[in-house]
């Protein structure tokens, strides 16, 4: 597994998931696209740490972030779409469009 | 490997102060909820205690291997963030008053201040993408606090917009890592330029939509109105005045530390930048009805003359003394007008601005001095802000830039007087209309003190200024 | 001492805001009245201790923003002693007429006190952004008098023309003088030392756009002709004492900064485009006579005439700034005579729009064929009109005349054409005046259908106490110059030699 | 020395300006303080003419308002005194006790103390000065009665035309200035370099000729004579009018050096003495044929001060002075007693009111320059200088003289016709013909003895004119070379005056009964040869449209309102507005028209929609990424 190979991997990973997020009308899919975005960074993060620097740690301390990123926005997500079902009885974007102008 | 935490004292009283905040809201009563308040007023000004002293005793210095930079940049941002904060706690006593989660309140307000602050000193990606998130994450959840159609659907667009962007800045920070070999600006700045340019310019330009997505600049601009105008009144001034604060102070460090040193034309980018955010600002602006969504574009168009710094930050030193100046000024100026804004709550739209002055002098005063204030017309401090920026820009050779900021500042006239003309004329009906009955006292003593602030920093402006022209440090 | 002159006036607006709403609006009147008489005192006293050769007196300069180079620098000269006397006259004159003044007085007295602070300041201010923060806050201190006690329904969008149209020009007056500030090293903006340093001289093409900023921003204020469209709404709209002190007052802010910015700043490119504003003069003065001479407005009239009278200025000012076929004695001739005239337009026009106040206040219209016959009922009203008109189109034995004959005299040498096209100008305001007298107050008595049953009042004492003093004022210097021009014209010597070098 | 100068100034200043501020207030004694103060002032005259004062004072920067009585000034500031005094004495009668006499008289004071200005003024500014006053005054004598449009119509055009060549002065001024010579002294005007000599000259002939209603303004004096009696006896007749010509008399010194000016002066005053001595004689009206006979009367003072001849000019006006205000005063009492100033009804006036009678007839005589009288020796005086200028000059002058003598002798056939036999008739039938204002009151004494007195003096003056005695009036003129009118050519004029009089005596009651078939020419000079129809269609007329047009330019470009147009009405207007909506603020409403539709426009990328605002972002910051990445 070469170092442009996973990277291929990394830029296949990160346009599936940006293609989910422009294109899905579900908050909940839109949240997956972003998820599978970050897969994408975490496998770039790895292989530049890998093939480029193994000396210092810095990628690895990417990765992690990354993950804490995954974490957090998928909790924020799940918050916000609750709490628009709530109120609204709506979890789709099109139907979330009363602020405009 | 200065690990000294003394340095970050305003950032760790922030932070202690929301914990044993929210520790105090389980265990008080509904009714004594307030305290929490108090506590985080304390907070604020036990921070700007904090800041002056280390502003006063001259202690700039990178901790934390290098990481975050206490300097001149971070002290003047550390004096708009608490200074805001303290304003928007005293504000929003009477919205949020026995509201079942009050100190929840004060506690995401404390942590998004915290977060805010960790942008402004950032000197590394990875702490920058932090602060990033500290900042945005409980903002979204205040957004929705008021749990309404409205509020839930702006905290939606917010969450999923900052969602998307900071993926991007993820992203950017692997890609720069990728090129630089490493996530600390020093030494970004002396390996980037040997990186091949294209890679360089993918890596910065997502770093720099996560930043922009903070500061509310254009091409990330979409969730400024909607939030603005579904969320409660103080969030709304948060949401576009303190994120901001840190969010063009931690692009000024990352444009100054990595991006000059690369080959490619960022003053170019930055100037059209500015441009489009003045122009769409000010233009979208002119026939809005809700005055929340007034302002809210207004915060668009003051951020693309905040922007008018940037292109010329590497010729002159005027730069960055003017950034953060203006900065000041525009955080005091836009929490008055957003402070009266919350001092009515009844009044949404212009219409029901209309004759004011007659039974609340103050808050026309109020308004007559933040808005004019906002145009920029002395002796308000946005003026001496505004002055400077455009010194700056004639000194760095983008005068055109410079002329269309002057053609905006009259078109930003035209909808300001929309709004004050009314408050002069007549009201239909002698007794007071149901728009002007004021949330309390509290919002209303804010609105003057922020009013009377915007005035004194217009008028003493002179003292502030040798503060804001400290070196950034590496 | 000069701070104390300028801000007198604030102190008592602050006062009066904060006072107790249980005060009378008759005691906010009077406190008006008071603190103008107070301060036209004090101007008197400046006047009687100023020595004509002193240069620049009464200097107070302390650092406001020192990073930007700002300073708080005040002083008074030749050139601004003047018109710091009318201005105070004049508030004083508005005060004593609006002693009648019913809507929302004390607001009203609030903006008026603040507007004298700002004019008072502006003439005295010797650092381009103290010029720059009065010019900026005169406008919004008008703005808010017209929009809140206008007349007609158009109140508001007459304000809002006027703001935007001036609020454009201080704009561009602030990009020049950002110009200027950076061309100077170290970048100060204070006025003095910019002419010591004459820091333009060498750059032209640099020195034109600066110059060309601050000619529009100036322009429009002064309104010439291309500028100018804003100026009939605002008076029509504005109360009496607004567009009295919107012409006797505000108007020369734009006149006074070419002669203490623009020329001495600029030299070399004000001589090079002297020959612009000669020309932008000569057009305004025939155009607004002409254009006065077809109004049936009255009112509208008066704020044409003014167009007039502010084309002499700049001809004269134009022509100051060519040496070729002149000498000095006639370019300085010519800036006595454009100082002089702002000090009688002040006066004259003034008084003309105090007097239209009490037209609209007894008749309901301004419309010149509504009314006819008027001295028989009023008598002492026709006189005070007639007086001012005649020394409006410049009778000798008043200020008109002395102003009028110095500027046309000196300018002649260098600009023969356009002085020959401006003497026109002398005739149609003539005919124009005489036409307006004998529509409105000769002929049989014939009175508005809004007039009140009881007739058209005579001047009542309080609208006789505004009047009188300003057209005896006029008289005074139109009889005996001396005590004026031995102020004015070593003020003008150096200017004409600045400009020369 | 000086303070007499400045007495003589100030008194009829001050006095008039008190009294025209008292107005109705002290409306009976104003006759007497008038009179009181005119009197002074003629003791002033004739102290300040034997003392011969100078006195100056800092007027602008380097140049001085100077006053000097010298010999020419002398003798017109006495001439004046007296012509103010002796019409004051007679004005009671003219104005009623319920007119405002306060503001007459403070008028007519003001009037005499600017002209004492004018005439001994040295330097341009005080001169340009007082002949300004000159005109204000005399627009509001004129409107006196100002209850009457047509009056006030009257005097607006007199002061507008006045005005307009009173530009000349200012001209006159800038070249001076500009010329070198910075002091604006009149002497001094010759030394001034190259053109701006020509350009002074000019400017200074125009204001003259203006003032003295000489061709092309004289229309503005037939207006003139809506004023009451007393002020066209006083301004219009004996010192207004003179200005002029006493101006060219001053600065003949500055029309030779030009070189062009005395010809032109000369002939211009020939030709409008020829030409209004026409217009005289086709007047039908008592007060028009006086006013053409003063423009041509001054006709011959002008071409005594093109010609260079001093002391003619000055008796010439001395003399015309005398007759021409009793004549008026004359005249303005018949218009008040009976009611008419057309020549058919004031048959018979003399015998009416005889001694009133006997001064006009005696100033007629002296005006038709009939050999023993006085303007028949100054006009001997000036038609010598002019033969020695040029012949041709001479035959216009002797034309014009017979003119004189032509209209003069048509006034006082009528006048001395016997009584028509229904004499109340006519009374009534008189009353209300052209404005005469009240019932008829007889002249009371106040008003004859003063016309008397000028009549006498207008006859005796010649005495001091004739060869024997003119030395010593020669001397106090200043001299210089004079021609004096050697016996053949006085006898050529006198024999030409008494001819065209018996002429005139004969042919007259022939035309008086024939039917009125008024020829073309006549009717032309009957309408003082429709200057004013010509300076109204050459001038007022194309300024009011040209105002109107600019006017109509500039409301459409202020409020833009396009029915404003149309109610105005203008076909050349609806065509413009047809075209576009350009005017000069129509740019500006553009501009924000603009913006507003750039507001509508930016309000739309904000639908509302999420997924629009991710490909919005996401579009921009790849577009953002190209520009980075290709311009470098």
């Amino acid at each position: 597994m070469t170092f442009e190979l996973v990277l291929v991997l990394a830029a296949g990973l990160f346009s599936v998931g940006l293609f989910g997020a422009l294109s899905q009308q579900s908050i909940v899919m839109i949240m997956m696209g972003i998820e599978l975005m970050i897969g994408g960074v975490i496998v770039a993060a790895a292989d530049f740490w890998h093939f480029l620097a193994p000396a210092a740690a810095d990628g690895q301390v990417v990765i992690v972030v990354a993950v804490v990123a995954m974490a957090v926005e998928m909790a924020m997500g799940f918050a916000v779409t609750t709490a628009l079902y709530r109120a609204r009885q709506v979890d789709t974007t099109d139907m979330a469009r009363e602020l405009k102008g | 490997m200065n690990e000294n935490l003394a340095a970050l004292l305003p950032e760790t009283i922030l932070l202690g102060a929301a914990v044993v905040g929210l520790l105090a809201g389980s265990l008080l009563p509904r009714r004594r909820q307030w305290a929490v308040a108090v506590l985080a007023a304390a907070a604020c000004l036990a921070g700007l205690a904090a800041t002056a002293w280390t502003m006063a005793t001259g202690r700039e210095q990178t901790v934390f291997a290098h990481t975050f930079a206490v300097d001149a940049a971070t002290g003047l941002g550390r004096l708009a963030v608490l200074g805001g904060l303290l304003l928007l706690v005293a504000m929003a006593t009477r919205t949020v008053r026995s509201h079942a989660r009050e100190s929840e309140f004060y506690v995401l307000l404390l942590m998004s201040g915290a977060g805010t602050l960790v942008l402004a000193g950032a000197n590394d990606l990875l702490l920058l993408f932090a602060g990033f998130l500290l900042a945005g994450v409980p903002a979204y959840a205040l957004a929705a606090f008021a749990k309404d159609g409205r509020g839930t659907e702006a905290a939606l667009k917010y969450y999923l917009l900052g969602a998307l962007l900071g993926t991007l800045m993820l992203a950017g920070t692997a890609v720069l890592y990728g090129a630089g070999g490493s996530t600390l600006y020093s030494d970004l700045r002396t390996t980037l330029p040997h990186a091949s340019p294209a890679l360089v310019a993918v890596g910065s330009l997502a770093v720099l939509a996560g930043v922009l997505f903070k500061a509310g600049a254009v091409p990330a601009h979409f969730w400024v109105p909607d939030a603005t105008d579904g969320a409660l009144a103080p969030v709304a001034a948060h949401v576009t005045t303190l994120t901001k604060v840190g969010g063009l102070i931690g692009a000024y460090r990352l444009a100054h530390q990595v991006l000059w040193g690369t080959a490619l034309d960022w003053p170019g980018l930055f100037a059209l930048l500015a441009a489009l955010s003045m122009s769409l600002g000010n233009l979208a602006a002119f026939f809005q009805t809700s005055v929340q969504r007034l302002l809210a574009y207004s915060t668009i168009g003051q951020v693309g003359y905040l922007l008018v710094a940037f292109p010329v930050a590497a010729r002159t030193g005027l730069a960055q003394q003017s950034l953060l100046f203006y900065l000041l000024a525009y955080t005091v100026t836009n929490l008055g007008a957003f402070a009266a804004v919350t001092a009515l709550p009844h009044a949404r739209t212009l219409e029901d601005y209309r004759g004011l002055a007659r039974h609340r002098p103050a808050l026309a005063a109020v308004l007559v001095v933040c808005l004019l204030g906002l145009v920029g017309t002395p002796p308000t401090g946005v003026f001496l802000g505004k002055l400077e920026v455009f010194q700056a820009a004639v000194e760095g050779g983008y005068t055109w830039l410079a002329a269309l900021a002057v053609a905006n500042t009259v078109a930003s006239l035209f909808y300001y007087l929309r709004w004050l003309a009314p408050l002069f004329r007549p009201a239909p009906h002698e007794q007071p209309s149901a728009a002007h009955r004021t949330a309390g006292r509290g919002p209303v003593a804010t609105a003057c003190a922020a009013a009377t602030a915007s005035l004194l920093l217009g008028l003493a402006g002179g003292t502030l200024l040798p503060l804001t022209t400290g070196p950034l440090l590496r | 001492m000069l701070t104390l002159v300028t801000f007198l006036p604030l102190l008592a607006c602050v006062g009066l805001a904060l006072a107790p709403r249980s005060v009378p609006d008759r005691v906010c009147a009077r406190v008006w009245a008071g603190t103008a008489a107070a301060d036209l005192a004090l101007v008197v006293g400046l006047w009687v201790g100023f020595d004509p050769h002193g240069g620049m007196q009464y200097q107070q300069n302390h650092p406001w923003i020192p990073a930007a180079g700002v300073g708080y620098h005040v002083g008074v000269d030749g050139l601004s002693l003047p018109l710091v006397a009318m201005t105070c006259l004049l508030f004083l004159a508005t005060a004593l007429y609006s002693l009648r003044e019913t809507r929302r007085v004390r607001s009203y007295v609030c903006l008026f006190l603040f507007l004298q602070t700002v004019s008072v300041g502006l003439f005295v201010a010797l650092d381009l952004i103290l010029f720059f923060v009065f010019f900026d806050l005169s406008l919004v201190g008008m703005f808010f008098v017209i929009a809140g006690w206008g007349h007609g329904g158009r109140a508001r969008a007459a304000a809002l023309t006027f703001f935007l149209y001036t609020f454009t020009g201080s704009l561009a007056l602030l990009l020049g003088f950002i110009g200027l500030s950076l061309a100077a090293t170290p970048h100060t903006f204070d006025l003095l030392e910019l002419v010591r340093g004459n820091p333009l001289a060498g750059q032209g093409l640099y020195a034109g756009l600066v110059l060309l900023a601050l000619g529009v921003g100036l322009a429009v204020k002064t309104p010439t002709v291309p500028f100018h469209t804003w100026l009939p709404p605002a008076h029509t709209e504005a109360p009496a004492a607004g567009s009295a002190i919107l012409a006797g007052v505000l108007l020369k802010m734009g006149a006074y900064g070419f002669v203490r910015i623009a020329m001495p700043l600029l030299p070399g490119s004000w001589r090079r485009y002297a020959l612009v504003f000669v020309i932008v003069g000569t057009v305004s003065v025939v155009y607004g006579a002409l254009v006065a001479l077809a109004q049936t407005d009255f009112k509208r009239m008066i704020a044409y005439t003014s167009v007039t009278h502010m084309g002499y200025i700049l001809l004269a000012v134009g022509a100051a700034g060519v040496l070729a076929g002149t000498d000095a004695q006639a370019r300085s001739l010519a800036v006595t005579g454009a100082v002089v005239q702002m000090v009688s337009h002040g006066l004259l026009t003034g008084a003309l729009f105090l007097l239209t106040g009490v037209l609209h206040d007894r008749g309901g219209t301004y419309a010149m064929d509504a009314y006819s016959g008027l001295s028989s009922h009023a008598p002492r009203f026709a006189a005070a009109t007639g007086v001012a008109a005649f020394a409006g189109l410049g009778i000798p034995g008043f200020s008109g005349f002395i102003a009028e004959f110095q500027i046309l005299t000196g300018s002649l040498a260098s600009q023969a054409v356009a002085t020959t096209c401006a003497l026109t100008g002398l005739l149609i305001t003539a005919a124009l005046f005489l036409r307006a007298l004998r529509h409105m107050f000769l002929g049989p008595s014939r009175l508005p259908a809004a007039a009140p049953a009881t007739g058209f009042r005579d001047l009542v004492p309080s609208e006789a106490a505004a009047t009188v003093p300003l057209l005896g004022a006029a008289l005074v210097i139109g009889v005996a110059p001396r005590f004026l021009l031995d102020v004015v014209e070593p003020a003008s010597r150096t200017v004409t030699q600045l400009v020369a070098r | 020395m000086s303070a007499l100068l400045w007495a003589l100034i100030a008194l009829p200043l001050g006095a008039g300006a008190a009294l025209l501020l008292s107005g109705r207030r002290w409306n009976a004694l104003a006759p007497g303080l008038g009179l009181a103060a005119a009197a002074g002032t003629f003791g002033l005259a004739v102290a300040s003419a034997v003392f011969r004062p100078e006195a100056s004072a800092p007027l602008f920067a380097g140049v001085r308002a100077g006053l000097r009585v010298d010999g020419l000034s002398a003798v017109l500031v006495v001439a004046v005194a007296a012509v103010t005094t002796a019409v004051l004495v007679a004005s009671p009668g003219e104005l009623g006790p319920r007119e405002n006499r306060g503001r007459f008289f403070g008028l007519m004071l003001l009037f005499a103390g600017a002209m004492t200005v004018t005439v001994t003024a040295t330097t341009l500014p005080p001169l340009l000065m007082a002949w300004e006053v000159m005109g204000a005054t005399s627009w509001a004598l004129i409107g006196f009665w100002w209850h009457r449009p047509d009056r006030v119509r009257a005097a607006d055009t007199a002061f507008v035309t006045t005005r307009a060549a009173d530009l000349g002065l200012y001209l006159a001024a800038g070249a001076a200035m500009a010329g070198g010579v910075g002091s604006l002294d009149l002497t001094a005007l010759t030394g001034a370099q190259g053109g701006w000599r020509h350009v002074a000259c000019a400017g200074l002939v125009v204001a003259a000729l203006g003032k003295s209603a000489q061709l092309p303004f004289s229309f503005w004096l037939s207006h003139a004579m809506r004023g009451p009696g007393p002020v066209s006896a006083l301004l219009h007749s004996a010192t207004m009018v003179a200005a002029g010509a006493y101006l060219l008399l001053r600065l003949h010194p500055l029309l030779v050096a030009t070189g062009w000016a005395a010809p032109l002066v000369a002939w211009t005053g020939g030709v409008t003495a020829l030409a209004l001595g026409v217009v005289a004689v086709a007047q039908r009206a008592l007060k028009q044929l006086l006013a053409a006979s003063t423009s041509s009367q001054v006709g011959f003072m002008v071409l005594a001060a093109g010609v260079g001849d001093p002391s003619g000019g000055t008796l010439q006006l001395l003399a015309h002075a005398a007759a021409k205000s009793a004549l008026f005063l004359a005249a303005g009492a018949w218009l008040t007693s009976l009611g008419t100033e057309q020549l058919p009804a004031l048959r018979g006036a003399v015998r009416r009111h005889p001694l009133l009678g006997a001064g006009f007839v005696a100033g007629a005589l002296a005006l038709a320059g009939l050999p023993p009288l006085s303007l028949w020796v100054a006009k001997d005086e000036v038609l010598a200088a002019a033969r020695a200028q040029s012949p041709g000059l001479y035959a216009l002058g002797l034309a014009a003289a017979a003119v004189a003598a032509g209209y003069s002798v048509k006034a006082l056939w009528y006048v001395t016709r016997p009584l028509p036999h229904d004499h109340d008739h006519d009374h009534d039938h008189g009353q209300e013909q052209d404005g005469g204002r009240r019932g008829a009151r007889g002249p009371t004494r106040s008003v004859s003895t003063p016309v008397v007195v000028l009549a006498a003096a207008a006859v005796f003056l010649g005495v001091a004119a004739l060869p024997g005695l003119s030395g010593p009036l020669r001397g106090v003129l200043g001299g210089g070379q004079q021609h004096a009118p050697n016996p053949w050519e006085m006898a050529l004029s006198a024999a030409v005056a008494l001819a065209a009089a018996g002429a005139a005596w004969w042919w007259l009651p022939r035309s008086a009964h024939a039917p009125r078939t008024a020829s073309a020419g006549k009717r032309w000079a009957a309408d003082w040869l429709s200057m004013e129809r010509a300076a109204r269609a050459v001038l007022v007329r194309p300024a009011f449209a040209l105002a109107r047009a600019l006017a109509a330019f500039d409301d459409r470009a202020v409020d833009g309102a396009v029915h404003h147009l149309a109610r105005g009405g203008l076909t050349l207007a609806r065509g413009a507005a047809r075209a576009d909506d350009h005017g000069l603020d129509g740019a500006v409403r553009a501009v924000a028209a603009g913006c507003r539709r750039l507001g509508a426009w930016a309000r739309r990328p904000q639908t509302g929609l999420l997924h629009q605002y991710y490909a919005q972002a996401v579009v921009g910051f790849t577009l953002l990424l190209s520009i980075v990445l290709l311009v470098r």
